[in-house]
């Protein structure tokens, strides 16, 4: 079953160049450490490995309304890995759901902007999460009652490494997957950048190797760098062309993206950057720094079995 | 006046199977899932008649409640099924995150199977918590019907009412305390009989029981206030404290753990309003075994003459300023 | 790492030839029968699919003591498939843990067969079940504890492929996959009579390829007809021998067989036999009648997607 | 008197940390595991200490629970801990199957992170529901220490009880309550002041509220008895009864939901036995949100002050027979 019909062109993005979602992301990776640091907690590291997945997602792929935010074609999004929320914040808040200026207020008595996603407070958050391992589920409901109003809108779920560890998630992996084609319409995302709250993925529950295990459930898996920003784009147009299956797409990432002293940091996952942190952290942001190289590069080996 | 007997009506699990069917014909954005119960849940004779707006998924009742809650997102009103106890239990990180604390709560949760008087299968496929677990789900509606009058009205009820709702249904055919066409409303009990003596609270299988026990106690010049308390939460706080000051003792019955349902709730009420004598009738802390339903109720005490006891009890406290003989 | 210490022989089996196997199989489907007969409720169907395996388990490769229950070296086993259980019975009552005549007590008030696992009343049951999905963990646990102990006991789980459906059974299966040298003692049968609850697994959540699925999570999966004695036999030493990572079989068997009418017939998953169906199987069983061939062969193919 | 400060001391779940080193030490059969929160739960400084008797095992409570059941069955006493509302929510049907009905029940459970003074991460991570879910377990004992002292010999006490045990621990630093080398047993109260006026029954966190809420009540000149229920199951009636006929009023004071702890513990045995005025103060049926855990424990009613209004009005109703004004 292929889409039936596909709505409007999106009213941002579509034709956005590579080196503007390039820009894009730079500008979100700020917003991320500025609202971190007001805050004084959150989750960096995976906020920042996230960032050029969704900036790809949010401002070329999806197509949505940021003055119509119930538009009922509407790609919808799930932030299942939700620790992750102030990267959606930053998206929003370029998107124009939020104004810029809200961004600070970031987990504070009576803010909108919850710790985590929090649809009481901000209604266009698709499902609340933070406690992990939901989201597929969810964004499978949505794909067949997409699918039952004859809608072409599509359906992406983001989630971590980590969080790939939660029975659910294989619940709805098997479940998507046995009935490819009344899902097809729906996308996961996985941010692998390799670390969970504690440690590195290795060194606790190893996942690799982790398109097999997608594979074998009966999706379509696509293995990018999650910050190969043309390789992204790529990767979410293929996607669109699968039909017949739900697709997995295997972001590699780095935990901590751009900025260099949080890059593949444990300590990073769940601390907020102090205001010496944030400021220097602010810097190599805006000198495009920090990249490690290609996603994974230079990563520790191993780790115990 | 003797002790009641009652027509045996369907099972309350039979009637949401119809009550879903009805609402199918009559709202199209009416869907419902299940985990792989649907003969025993009764959800498989809406599957029957409308497939396309059916999900009979396999046995993953966490999915389950994620789909619902997709679903919702794009305006469907879902009902899901399964045993209670696997639907309350394996489902309640879901539905506290998905559901009650999101505002994707148009989702129906049907948990059949409740309590002991399933019978042979045993302790693993009773619901004896379910109640308690949808009561700790702020936002939702909690509801035991006690017959298939009930139970079909209130299904349908539940699919008006904008909001999450939890409904108990049971295995065994029970007695039809109520006639066709009684309506109901959440929240609102209903009185069954009007006695200065005691005050008996039930739902479910145990309303019948609660008015058999109230024959009994006429018998010996006690007389009984009974009320069907089929709505746990929100709980009819007028009506039961109208029943605990006309009375003064008070007693509660349910298919259920003693902890964390209609006792509790009660309990509260009225502890912040007006403590009186309280008995609770219910499964002791404990799990049950296999027997048959008969032989369980017995045993666990689920009965009228349990009832009767109970209200014997709550009612000879009232002249020892509540405190039973010889307690602590 | 691989078994420490070899426990002394079985004090049963061990050296049972396919047919005295075969022949106990046959006496347990009897007993099997009987139980469900005289209890008025159960599940023959699983029962009797699981049986040939149970009896190469019991009868052959597992170590354990009837005399001496608790023996900390004894192999373990939890049915995890828990509804099966009156199978559990019968295999117990061959074996000596239980007497024959306890078995039609099945599901009665104060018996200790009770209608799913139940140690509160019959210890010798390694683990509660009934909610399906929570045998594999259980079974890692104790694959672990015995290795602290340097004991070379083994641990067996049985699963049912509808259960497969379960999200935990999938947690089990990746932590075990992914750290298989710790659990290599440990090892999974799954009872693959393509039915479930309601109808055919096809029908609801198809699961094939089955076996792409467990090796995507890293274990070694063995295939074998689940009715062909020698096979499963060959199948458990195929399972000791391997080290490094836990062992899945998958039993191709057929649901309700050796009893014509029972067999493939989602309606006898839950539905104990009439007095007459019972006398009828009975007879078949004598026989040996009822086999439709090779597992899954004959079997409606297909099914809605 | 005016109203006490204490020394801040560390938080339970470093007490539950230290314990876990002692235990690992003292007994070669203790083990331990956690689900990727070690860091937070306090587990880790076991892991480090005895790396072959520790796993960290990945984001999986379900697994968890059931790995624990195995090791259990070779003869081992496993604690393991997340998150309270991960661990209780998502192991809930695996800890009913595995730990309670089973035999295999030499199982710790240990919730970090309970109730809504984690602060800034919000609803998703606090656990409001825990205690009442450790509740509806038959067999387990329920425990929610105050300080540090409190849950570091209760730990230690947990690895010598034969049974299944839950125990709550919170994520902020709390007040001292109590000196080192106190003792601790399981079901046994402990009285922290003794008045006539009204009885406050606190756990937690709100025991130095509570005991700070007596001081703020005595310069009203009511005088009211404290006492630490820190075992919500099986909960010490003679200590909650007799405190109750001394004082004819009670006030409950929890950070869990007013449902399903201490406040419906307590209102079972009051209404079983002798039932007085009594008040809830807790977390109202809803979920909290994101702020400093002070101006939520402010915001939703966890201070000394919620609890000395409680106690007001609970003390007031005595002359009343109970009942409150206005009332239905
Ligand atoms: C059910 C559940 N268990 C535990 C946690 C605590 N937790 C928050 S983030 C996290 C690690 C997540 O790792 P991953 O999915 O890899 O996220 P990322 O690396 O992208 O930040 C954990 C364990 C949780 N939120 N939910
Ligand atoms: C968690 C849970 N959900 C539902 C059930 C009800 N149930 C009992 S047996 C069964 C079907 C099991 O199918 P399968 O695992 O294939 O067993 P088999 O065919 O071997 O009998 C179901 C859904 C259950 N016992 N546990
Ligand atoms: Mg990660
Ligand atoms: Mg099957």
């Amino acid at each position: 079953m292929a889409a039936e019909k596909r709505p409007d062109p999106a009213v941002r993005g579509g034709d956005r160049s590579v080196a503007d979602l390039e820009g894009i992301a730079r500008r979100l990776r700020a917003d991320i450490i500025t609202m971190l640091e007001a805050a004084g907690s959150g989750h960096p590291g995976g906020s920042l490995s996230a960032i050029d997945v969704l900036t790809a997602l949010w401002f070329r792929e999806m197509r949505h309304r940021p003055e119509e935010p119930g538009w009922p074609d509407r790609d919808r999004f799930v932030l299942s890995k939700g620790h992750a929320v102030p990267a959606l914040y930053a998206v929003y808040a370029e998107a124009g759901y939020l104004r810029r200026d809200e961004l600070p207020t970031l987990r504070r008595l009576g803010s909108r902007l919850q710790g985590h996603p929090d649809r009481r407070f901000l209604p266009c958050l698709e499902g609340n999460t933070g406690s992990l391992g939901q989201g597929i589920s969810i964004g499978i409901g949505m794909a067949l009652g997409l699918r039952m109003d004859r809608s072409g809108a599509r359906v992406y779920v983001m989630i971590g490494d980590g969080e790939t560890d939660e029975g659910q998630v294989w619940e709805a992996a098997l479940w998507a997957g046995a009935h490819g084609p009344k899902v097809d319409n729906l996308c996961v995302l996985t941010d692998v950048n390799r670390i969970q709250n504690d440690t590195f993925c290795d060194d606790e529950l190893p996942l690799e190797p982790l398109g097999e295990k997608w594979r074998g459930m009966g999706w379509n898996v696509l293995d990018v760098d999650g910050h190969d920003m043309g390789a992204v784009v790529g990767a979410l147009e293929a996607a669109r062309a699968c039909t017949g299956r739900p697709t997995q797409i295997l972001c590699r990432t780095v935990k901590g993206k751009g900025v260099s002293f949080m890059e593949n940091q444990p300590g990073f996952h769940g601390v907020a950057p102090t205001k010496e942190q944030a400021a220097k952290a602010l810097v190599e942001i805006a000198a495009g720094l920090g990249g490690s190289g290609p996603a994974g590069a230079g990563l520790r080996a191993g780790g115990r079995s | 006046m003797p002790v009641r007997t009652f027509e045996t009506g369907p099972a309350t699990r039979d009637a949401y199977g119809d009550a879903l069917c009805e609402l199918g014909a009559e709202n199209p954005r009416v869907v419902a899932l299940d985990a792989d119960l649907s003969k025993s849940t009764k959800s498989g004779v809406f599957g029957k008649k409308f497939p396309d707006r059916y999900w009979n998924i396999g046995i993953q009742e966490m999915n389950m409640v994620g789909m619902a809650c997709g679903l919702a997102n794009t305006g469907r009103i879902p009902f899901i099924s399964s045993f209670a106890v696997f639907l309350m239990a394996k489902g309640f990180d879901q539905l506290r995150m998905n559901v009650a604390y999101a505002c994707e709560n148009n989702v129906k949760v049907v948990g059949s199977h409740g309590g002991i008087s399933i019978g042979e299968d045993g302790p693993s496929q009773m619901g004896i918590e379910d109640v308690a677990l949808g009561c700790l789900l702020p936002g939702f509606t909690v509801c035991v019907p006690a017959d298939a009058v009930a139970a079909k009205a209130l299904t349908k009820a539940a699919a008006d009412h904008p909001g999450p709702v939890y409904l108990r249904m049971g295995r065994p055919k029970v007695p039809l305390v109520y006639r066709q066409g009684e309506r109901f409303a959440f929240g609102k009990a209903k009185s069954h009989a009007t006695g200065g003596d005691v005050a008996i609270l039930a739902n479910g299988l145990m309303l019948a029981e609660a008015i058999r026990a109230s024959d009994l106690l006429r018998d010996e010049g006690i007389e009984a206030t009974v009320l069907d308390v089929h709505t746990v939460k929100p709980l009819d706080e007028e009506a039961v404290l109208a029943a605990a000051r006309e009375c003064g003792a008070v007693v509660t019955a349910e298919e259920h753990l003693v902890h964390g349902g209609l006792g509790t709730a009660v309990a509260h009420c009225l502890a912040l309003h007006h403590p009186v004598p309280l008995e609770f009738v219910g499964v002791a802390d404990t799990y049950a075994e296999s027997a048959t339903p008969e032989q369980l109720l017995e045993k666990y005490g689920l009965t009228a003459r349990a009832i009767a006891d109970a209200a014997r009890r709550a009612a000879a406290r009232k002249g020892r300023s509540g405190s039973r003989g010889g307690g602590h």
